[in-house]
């Protein structure tokens, strides 16, 4: 019996560019169904890809851990039986329209971007002088010179100076959602317990921190450390450990 | 109307050397753009000629025919807004072997990304560039700045560095301004895009699910 | 994407613009002595355009009619065992006006917060200005000292070079005298005096560079 896990998608994470590119190549690879785990699972490992390039920023990975995370809600409220008739009266969720409208913007500067990297390439070729002006020409003459320069200009610039940066404290949030954090809490309350209620252990924390909990729980299915029931759409989520042939337990 | 010799070989123009190529202000105007460091709009070069503009537009003229592509070793361009001269680049890999100078790296996928949405949508701040990439932009950011395609351009009411594209970039990238940019409509997703992608991305996954 | 001029008015002295003016090898060398920013030896060009000497010294001769005083604005001059392009003296009244204002580059945001340091607090050391603003500012503060608009004043006891502003900076802000700075914007209150400008400066500055 196949596998869920086995996603046969033959993808490399190395080579998408950022999250939407990642999500647009998969959504429109015609042979790919996204069941909500696999898509989940994807990009939760394609999160950890970007932490270990070191390109996450964490603000925006957030958001869009909780873009994804709304449409896997939406699509398994849609696969629930009894809903399925209904599909056409189902409104997606404004989440979904907005991470719709992300991919889209993306894509738009993705396919600029790609004409502007030919267009450089075809100018390349030019060579400028960059030789420095000849000495008589170097300096301009105090006697001659004019007023070119508004000085409210330089008020302005020390202004921006003088207003200290707010501080979005963006170490503190690395500490507390890290997903490498999140793996590893999750571990760690697997190990004092074989299951326990997802909102009993993360209900107090914000809503931010529980996205990237949940995708590192899907991490954690992906290696075969976890699993979990949820009997109704957005009813108790019931995680459980574990120990060895995941296969044989998942399928 | 002749096409042409081939373009290599034996000397072919020069017939009368007493003979001027261009008229006198056409000459000064070559002078003007060979010595100044950055393309120079026609006002300026007349003021610095202290003729009127049209006279201008004429020498230009007469100009830009002298420099027509493959009759010297030098062109004249319209970039950032001015006339500048540029090597023919038939040139460059001799150029680049006098100068000891490798040819720049082309740009990278994020690079090129990066640059597309500030020139498209400068002034704009490093966060708006990591939103809508999805990933933290600062390297390729930097590696913009660097080669001084993109300059800082202020900063926003959050403290956030503001960036624009610098001369040089419409320089490098031979635009005679950011108007000339191409058109970005032509990107613009259309109905269809959007309904596939909602589609697909709701599809419930009912082949799987049959397995 | 407008690639370079439109061909457009009429021929002067231009019989046949399809024509090379001089061979292939000659306009290489065209191109070659506008990009090096030095006299070029024959060696170097026959090197570059990896080519035999004699074969230089041909295209060189053919070059030197095509650039006979007169013809062209520019003139190839033999200087300091090299060749080289100049611009023909007739232009020089001409490229002096041109080049007297500093019309061309507005200040990049770098360049605007270093030279707003140095006229609020001068004379400043270069490290405070690295400081104040968060980064380095080496190349803002040597294009500003380049283009005349700061000057050195010596140095701090702990060697640092020490800037403070030029007459030529009064004189194209506009301003009669340093008192004739304006408040600094944007920035409620006012502060009083300088040091405790410098204070607020410095600590705004700590914090950006922490981030």
């Amino acid at each position: 019996m196949a596998s869920r896990l086995d996603l046969d998608l033959d993808l490399d994470l190395d080579v998408f560019i950022g999250p939407f590119d990642l999500l647009l190549s998969i959504v429109l690879r015609e042979e790919i169904s996204l069941l909500e785990v696999e898509l989940g699972e994807i990009v939760a490992s394609y999160v950890t890809v970007l932490e270990e390039k070191g390109e996450l920023d964490l603000e925006v990975a957030t958001e869009f851990l909780v873009l994804v995370a709304a449409l896997l809600e939406l699509k398994s409220r849609l696969m629930l039986p009894g809903v399925e008739e209904e599909f056409e009266e189902v409104e997606p969720a404004a989440a979904v329209e907005e991470l719709i409208a992300r991919m889209l913007e993306y894509r738009r500067y993705r396919d600029l971007g790609r004409v502007m990297r030919d267009h450089f390439e075809s100018q390349r070729g030019y060579m400028y002088r960059s030789a420095p002006l000849p000495p008589e020409f170097r300096r301009i003459e105090v006697e001659t010179a004019e007023q070119v320069y508004d000085p409210d200009q330089l008020a302005a610039a020390l202004g921006d100076l003088l207003e200290p940066p707010p501080r979005p404290d963006l170490s503190h949030m690395r500490a507390t959602v890290s997903f490498r954090r999140r793996l590893s809490v999750l571990r760690s309350a697997l190990s004092r317990r074989a299951r326990f209620d997802f909102d009993d252990e993360f209900g107090e924390e914000d809503r931010m921190t529980q996205a990237v909990t949940i995708f590192a729980l899907l991490d954690l299915y992906a290696k075969g450390e976890a699993v979990w029931d949820q009997t109704e759409a957005c009813g108790p989520i019931t995680v459980r450990r574990m120990t060895n042939s995941r296969m044989a337990e998942a399928s | 109307m002749t096409t042409g010799p081939e373009r290599q070989g034996e000397p072919a123009g020069v017939t009368d050397p007493a003979q001027p190529e261009v008229g006198a202000l056409a000459r000064t105007i070559e002078a003007l753009l060979f010595v100044s460091p950055h393309p120079v709009p026609e006002m300026a070069l007349a003021e610095a000629c202290e003729v009127e503009l049209e006279q201008i537009e004429d020498a230009v003229a007469e100009l830009e025919q002298a420099f027509e592509p493959g009759r010297r070793g030098l062109v004249l361009r319209r970039v950032a807004g001015g006339l500048t001269l540029a090597t023919d680049p038939s040139a460059e890999a001799a150029a680049r072997r006098l100068l000891s100078k490798p040819r720049t790296p082309p740009l990278t996928q994020a690079q090129a990304e990066t640059l597309s949405i500030v020139a498209y949508l400068q002034p704009v701040a490093r966060p708006e560039i990591a939103r809508i990439r999805g990933v933290s932009s600062e390297s390729a950011v930097t590696s913009l700045a660097e080669r001084g395609l993109i300059e800082e351009a202020g900063r926003s009411r959050f403290g956030a560095t503001i960036y624009r594209t610098s001369p040089l970039f419409e320089k490098v990238f031979g635009l005679d301004g950011l108007d000339a940019l191409p058109d970005p409509s032509r990107f613009d997703p259309t109905p269809e895009d959007e309904r596939e992608i909602r589609e697909r991305l709701l599809s419930a996954g009912e082949q799987r699910a049959d397995q």
